[in-house]
């Protein structure tokens, strides 16, 4: 399956979208998703483990991803 | 181009006008692109039962790790922003007992001596309300996406990387 | 009849506008009969070297030892309180190097939900500014020869005397 | 001599002036000046270390007064 992943900030400029698409096998975790992304152009900006939401949520790298799921890769934050 | 996310209407609703000083207050958090509104935001904590009001404020300042800043660009996950501010808040209401709290984070371009943060809690005493503001403003820095771009005076712009610090 | 002296001039000279963001700041410190204006008490730390703001208010509330107040009057020994809030100042300026600190404290008759007194402090950094406005409302309520009479539903007026409680 | 003190809100309640004037003994010390105004109409509200100011700053109780300073006796401050 594709899994719609949004990006944001240095990641966006990273991957050069706000937004891809990334070919995972199913059933997927967020660690099966991450190691995909690694090998697509821009991939080589993920830390070891980066953060990630699902459904504007944090969750772990063995947290299971489903289809519909609004998943996130999120860069370092840096708000206030 | 990653220009910030337009902000809509706040994730968390706003206390009623309510009769009775002691019904316990709704928390406000928000993300929004306008400067934002200190004493508005202060009146959204303001009650009877208050006898201090604890606020904290980030402001751009020219300076950072030795480089000249002239602004910078503060993006948001929107909805998720807005959604983990209103947790955070929560929190602490559950935490501290009667607090009160208001909180707006800003996006878009700021230049410096703008507020990108305000942090406002009120309680019935001093030291409740100034733990709060402490607290929210270090969990915020750990767990709302949000990013700034620095603007440096050699015309450079860089995102900010705090793990890299 | 114990009215309030009157406010004047405030014993210590704001800064003036500087051209070079890191010079001292001379804290500013008042007794202040009107209301208090809190975006010109900010403004007056305001510098484009300040990345964090930390106010606190102190307001009337309706309800203390369990007694239900209606109104305040706050008096001073005006000259003196003005002097202390000012040393007040100037040692947290020198315990915390680059702090910029504003303080007025109002007197008079206030009524519930009323700011009595109002604590600016900027900084650079986040810790420095919480810690100032917290170090200077604790030492304040030790040293400034200030009184509050509260106004009980009952029609009755009290001196508080934290001495006893 | 006379020495001219300032009283303030329950103090100046107590005692029925805003200023008062105390005969003392010269020289006088704060805790001269204290001892002779507990015997005054209102001198029972003055707890048994009251706090006094010369020339708007604090001092202790061992501190001399001279003819001229500016005396203030002061009830338990609550600012804030």
């Amino acid at each position: 399956m594709s899994i719609p992943v949004l990006l944001f900030a240095s990641y966006a400029d990273a991957f050069g979208a706000r937004r891809i698409d990334v070919p995972v096998d199913s059933p997927c975790a967020v660690a099966d998703l991450i190691s995909a992304m690694r090998v697509l152009p821009g991939g080589h900006v993920l830390p070891k483990e980066p953060l990630v939401a699902l459904n504007q949520a944090w969750v772990t790298s063995s947290h299971p991803i489903s289809a519909g799921d609004e998943v996130a890769v999120i860069p370092p934050v840096a708000g206030g | 181009m990653t220009a910030p996310m337009t902000a809509h209407t706040p994730a968390t609703v706003e206390t009623a006008g309510s009769p009775q000083p002691e019904a316990p207050h709704a928390p406000y958090a928000a993300i929004v692109e306008a400067p934002i509104d200190i004493p508005a935001l202060m009146a959204r904590v303001e009650s009877s039962g208050v006898g201090a009001i604890s606020l904290f404020v980030g402001t751009v300042r020219d300076l950072n790790d030795g480089q000249a800043v002239t602004g910078i660009d503060y993006e948001a996950y929107q909805p998720m922003a807005e959604l983990e501010l209103g947790r955070i808040a929560r929190e602490a209401a559950t935490e501290i007992p009667g607090i009160r709290v208001a909180i707006e984070h800003r996006v878009g371009t700021l230049r410096v001596g703008e507020a990108s943060i305000v942090i406002v809690a009120g309680h019935a005493r001093r030291a409740p309300a100034m733990a709060a503001t402490q607290r929210i403003i270090e969990v915020l820095k750990q767990r709302v996406p949000i990013w700034k771009r620095e603007h440096y005076v050699s015309g450079e712009r860089h995102w900010v990387d705090p793990t890299r610090c």
